[in-house]
């Protein structure tokens, strides 16, 4: 199997492509699109050679919005439902409640309420934006209130390869899927497969074995929680790191086994902790695995605070391997070397990333 | 742009009817606790419903509102489905699933009411953006009320339709009440001329209980949407007689009697009997013999709903997704 | 101290009442408040003896509004913010949804963002009309995913006497409140102060002493949870149930303590399973009483369905006494006679449910 | 309504070069790693700013958006707190937590910038609601960009402003851009002429570039709003010298360098100062100390911006409520 380094946004971009060019009612809408300007439409007019978009597709299938979020999100629900798969890029996260309600009363309800009738081949793509002093209001990690929806499907890559595999298996999904992109992986490289390949829902990766405690990361947490591993092995702490990829269907199966080996359970998760993505999988895990969990779950998370500009004060909000690595150590009773200090970012490649 | 021939006069007097008698025995049932929930009725409105759906074609789409059985109805959805679905039965045009609130039809280019109001609005404009990229023709028309017409996603989707041409007809029902609300004391200025802020036709049919006004109107937005010139705002002033909701009851009187009688001394389906018999398009006997064939559906409608069985359990888990996703 | 019987909703207008009274500043912003659809702003026409509103506090201070959530909501911020301490009426929690961009990026953040600048004392009251066949878009629970949002407080009473102390309270403070008010408890009577009191938030009532098992039940599930119980003490099973009162802040203190006594927890939350408060409340006794559990945690949620309309179908998706009641003998190890059957629904006085 | 006198002109012209040489060293400091995360500025802008800003008075209201520094600095804040917030330190003038995006400065009435494309509207409008029901006749003043104007948010606040007659004005600073997004391209109909379906005064001011035409403009609305008069939709066309934001580099030439220099050549400080000096407002040399006093002030503001600390680890945890609640 031939692969290609790519980082995580232009993997992002290849998805795209290859979706567009395998199926004509593929469609990308959204604001600013048309410019590439956060990289995943490819060239605009300097950028040629990377392929622009517009060009490649025309704006009869790249079609740049005005700013009115709750009409984009509904029209393309609209879209879906009369035969087109419209991609739409909300660029951020937080731009999501704009449309709340038709993500929540049409995207979610449609196919149910109407017994079947609807169907919704739509992907809404967001990066999240947090870490990188964009302020409150930039900053959201919105996906758990996304889960507490039902019918909605959502994916959280942390690899450029997950995200590519995963993208394409959402834009042939007749469901609606929510894309959430942590930004700060969006300049990560990684290994991808040359030939096209899709990723299945609901199948967590096993980022890391090991036999002493399971870590389940999300989103920026998985490049974290393996540092933290690397860590804590110099210790003799066997460290296990599943990351779920798809946060619905979440793949409770893959984390329930790794607890019934580990016994010790921390969730590493970036969204503010109260009703978070940890809260669920904690929840699941003393549901269903009480019997052989050994310790307390640790949760690490955004605490329950918004998030304030300084960086001074916002970089250590958010889990990193200081803090997994502690959790770690709490629940396993380890109280080993300490682990390297977090940069105080993952490096990105990107100059786009400064606008808003 | 032709007037109607006599069998589609004949239609728009069927299908008001159809509406008409549908919502008074759907009333009853909700009185006779026979239907779950409450309903909302067009009854009044029926001219202002079917002189618009009767613009469309069989493969053109459509979105409502609560107010929601009328919708279908003009657009031809057979009866019985649509009676059992108030009812919450598998015979259903959803299942059983939807109920008075969420009604759809797809076959006949429904794609749903909402009960949550304009929330349908942008999902009719995709409809029509659809229809746009992939050049098939449709045209899209979203129904919903005066009170409505406060929801910015309606001037989102005004504005979207507007520099894209998509092909829909925003239809704003203005019965002149929103609620107990009176459209005047929330709505400022006029709906119909907000149209032209946004670069986009805009019209008020003042007699929206004369069907073939609401027709004209409509014929005209729906050419103007098919042949590329874009969207409409079609404002129709029209009058519910029935309370908001069947069962309400409010302590206030915010419409006084007189208003609603003279209201109903315009009666659209009595007013276009009179035309068609004038006009020589049916004689009484012929009338009265639609009257009764209408009758007799509903009836058989109700039937349907009473005989149809439940759903089953385990339908509340099903059409969630392509596949269940387990636990 | 003296007591007189009243409704839920009656609690509720009475409440209202009182902090209009008690301050000028208070205003009641909504649609068809006017009118008194809901119930809560008094007489109406006909029912002057009730008291009419907008005869007792004027139409300057009763706003009927147009159907504008998001502006509505954002009105009522930014008058919040400048001296007006407006009470909002919602109607359905459903329509929350319109103007989550105003909840999440202004109401739960700008005292945070402006550093402290802005105060903002505003309450929303919404309703959840659930188990009443309204079908998908008007039975909504969405509670969790605003816990998820730091910045808000959340009240779900469910007595009379609770919900006209906690709004009292909710009006009194200069942070931002949403209520989430059972509608099928609307009619429920109790026992309510004749003087004017006030009820902290973050502080949870227990409803019912016991020993084996703790219940910590939200909403419509209290009253259920109090039915099993009753039926269970006479298998001997002693069931301790805890109604949290305010979800945000929580009262952890009383759960955990509750829980270090009996070892045992179901949690009974009516909103949706994933990333429910259920979900909440099993991580953090997990994470914070592990050593006292002596079985699996098990949560009793409405599953991760939309609402159908069918009644037949929609009653037995949330929690009630069965259900909780098995869950109670499933962690205790119970199996005693069962217990009786729900009726339809709680009982009510109000025509005024039925409009949508 | 009276025009400015000699106090007002000058000042008008102090508080235009405040935001050009704040914006200008803003832009110094993102390039140099002064500043975290990005800056968007308002050079070019400031006429359209200033002359709409300093129709208010001390206690007058206002909200903004991402291009977000002019306005508190038309409104009067000092510059030093400001700065410092940009920088994210403890004397910023939220602390530190708020940053470019989410200035406010209570002190002069401005509420809060907003990262939010048009979110920050209700908020005025509500600031506005508050006036009205207290009677303080205090006047609430929105600014957005085109690109905000497709916001349904915007419509809703427009249709309740008119009805309940709020002292409110709407201002678009339409510079023609949103992002890489020509407005032309998005924006269908023309934005002022959008008031007029709401009930309520529109105007366009053609020239934003002169200060005067936008301060007579906003100077009626203002005056409307406080009489009683209800709300205006004000849209001003402008024109941004820099990228959307600084730093920002688009693979795309979405503006040409032609339009720019066009614009440049109707600078607005430029301008403003010729108006100055032919008129005898000031001499030359006047308005050279007039520029120098400006320049101490950005300098000394920048010192202050570095000297003050980072806040403290806890800051992050204060301020989400009243009180903490706990863990
Ligand atoms: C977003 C939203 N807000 C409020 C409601 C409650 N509600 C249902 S119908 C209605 C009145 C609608 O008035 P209008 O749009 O004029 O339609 P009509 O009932 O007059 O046909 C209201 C306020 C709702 N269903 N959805
Ligand atoms: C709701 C929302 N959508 C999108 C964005 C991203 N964004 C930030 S500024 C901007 C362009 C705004 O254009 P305009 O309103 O004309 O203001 P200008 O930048 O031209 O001053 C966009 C799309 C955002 N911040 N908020
Ligand atoms: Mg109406
Ligand atoms: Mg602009």
């Amino acid at each position: 199997m031939a692969t290609t380094t790519m980082s995580f946004l232009g993997a992002i971009g290849a998805a795209q492509r290859e979706a567009m060019e395998a199926d004509e009612r593929v469609v990308i809408i959204g604001e600013d699109v048309e410019a590439n300007v956060y990289g995943t439409t490819g060239g605009g007019k300097s950028r040629k050679d990377k392929g622009d978009f517009l060009e490649l597709f025309g704006a009869n299938r790249i079609r740049n919005t005005p700013i009115s979020e709750e009409v984009i999100v509904g029209a393309a629900a609209g879209a879906a439902m009369t035969g087109l798969r419209p991609i739409v890029d909300l660029s951020y996260s937080s731009f999501l409640y704009m449309a709340m309600d038709q993500f929540v009363n049409q995207v979610a309800k449609n196919r149910y309420m109407f017994g079947g009738q609807a169907s919704l081949p739509v992907v809404f793509r967001s990066a999240m934006f947090y870490g990188l002093s964009t302020g409150a209001h930039h900053s959201d990690r919105p996906y758990p209130m996304f889960m507490n929806v039902p019918g909605l499907k959502i994916m959280v890559p942390s690899t450029p390869a997950d995200a590519k595999g995963l993208l394409r298996t959402a834009v042939d999904m007749d469901d609606p899927v929510l894309t959430f992109e942590a930004c700060m992986l969006w300049g990560l490289k990684g290994e991808v497969e040359e030939d096209e390949y899709r990723i299945p829902f609901g199948q967590a990766a096993i980022a890391r074995e090991g036999t002493d405690v399971t870590v389940v990361a999300i989103a920026t947490a998985v490049p974290e929680a393996l540092k933290a591993a690397e860590t804590l092995a110099e210790d003799g702490v066997s460290v296990e790191v599943i990351d779920p990829r798809t946060l619905v269907p979440l793949d409770s199966r893959t984390i329930l086994e790794s607890v019934a080996k580990t016994g010790r359970l921390v969730v590493a998760d970036p969204a503010h902790r109260t009703c978070s993505a940890a809260a669920e999988i904690a929840a699941i895990v003393v549901e269903e695995a009480f019997d052989s969990l050994k310790a307390p779950i640790a949760r690490v998370t955004t605490p329950d605070t918004q998030i304030p500009f300084s960086p001074a004060i916002e970089k250590p909000l958010y889990p990193n391997r200081e803090s997994i690595g502690e959790a770690i150590r709490r629940v396993t009773g380890e109280r080993g070397a300490s682990v390297p200090e977090s940069p105080q970012g993952i490096d990105d490649e990107l100059s786009t990333q400064a606008h808003r | 742009m032709t007037s109607p021939d006599q069998t589609t006069l004949l239609e728009m007097q069927r299908r008001m009817l159809r509406i008409r008698r549908f919502d008074e025995r759907a009333s009853k049932m909700v009185k006779r606790g026979q239907i779950p929930g409450t309903v909302h009725t067009s009854i009044g409105q029926e001219a202002q419903v079917v002189g618009a759906a009767m613009t469309l074609d069989d493969g053109d789409y459509m979105t409502g509102n609560h107010r929601s059985h009328g919708h279908p109805i003009a657009k031809g959805s057979p009866l019985a489905p649509l009676m059992a679905e108030l009812v919450g039965k598998a015979g259903g045009v959803c299942g059983g699933k939807g109920g008075s609130l969420h009604l759809a039809d797809f076959k006949v280019g429904s794609l749903g009411e909402s009960g949550i109001v304009g929330s349908s609005i942008p999902i009719a404009t995709g409809a029509a953006l659809s229809s746009k990229v992939l050049g098939n023709g449709k045209v899209s028309m979203a129904f919903f009320g005066d009170g409505a017409a406060n929801q910015g996603c309606l001037y989102e989707a005004m504005n979207l339709a507007g520099v894209w041409d998509l092909p829909v007809v925003f239809l704003c029902e203005n019965n002149q009440y929103a609620l107990s609300t009176p459209a005047h004391t929330v709505t400022s200025g006029v709906i119909a001329e907000r149209a032209a802020g946004f670069g986009i036709a805009g019209e008020r049919v003042e007699d929206g209980q004369d069907v073939l006004a609401v027709h004209a109107a409509a014929q005209a937005a729906v050419e103007r949407a098919r042949s590329g010139g874009g969207p409409t705002l079609l404002e129709v002033v029209t009058y519910r007689y029935n309370e908001h909701s069947e069962g309400l009851r409010l302590g206030t009187d915010y419409r006084n009697a007189e208003e609603k009688e003279t209201w109903v001394g315009r009666d659209p389906i009595a007013q276009f009997r009179r035309h068609l018999a004038q006009e020589g398009v049916a004689t009484e006997e012929e009338l009265d013999a639609l009257e009764q064939e209408v009758l007799d559906e509903v009836e058989q409608a109700f039937e349907f709903s009473q005989e149809s069985p439940y759903p089953e359990p385990e339908v509340a888990f099903a059409d969630l997704y392509t596949e269940p996703i387990g636990a």
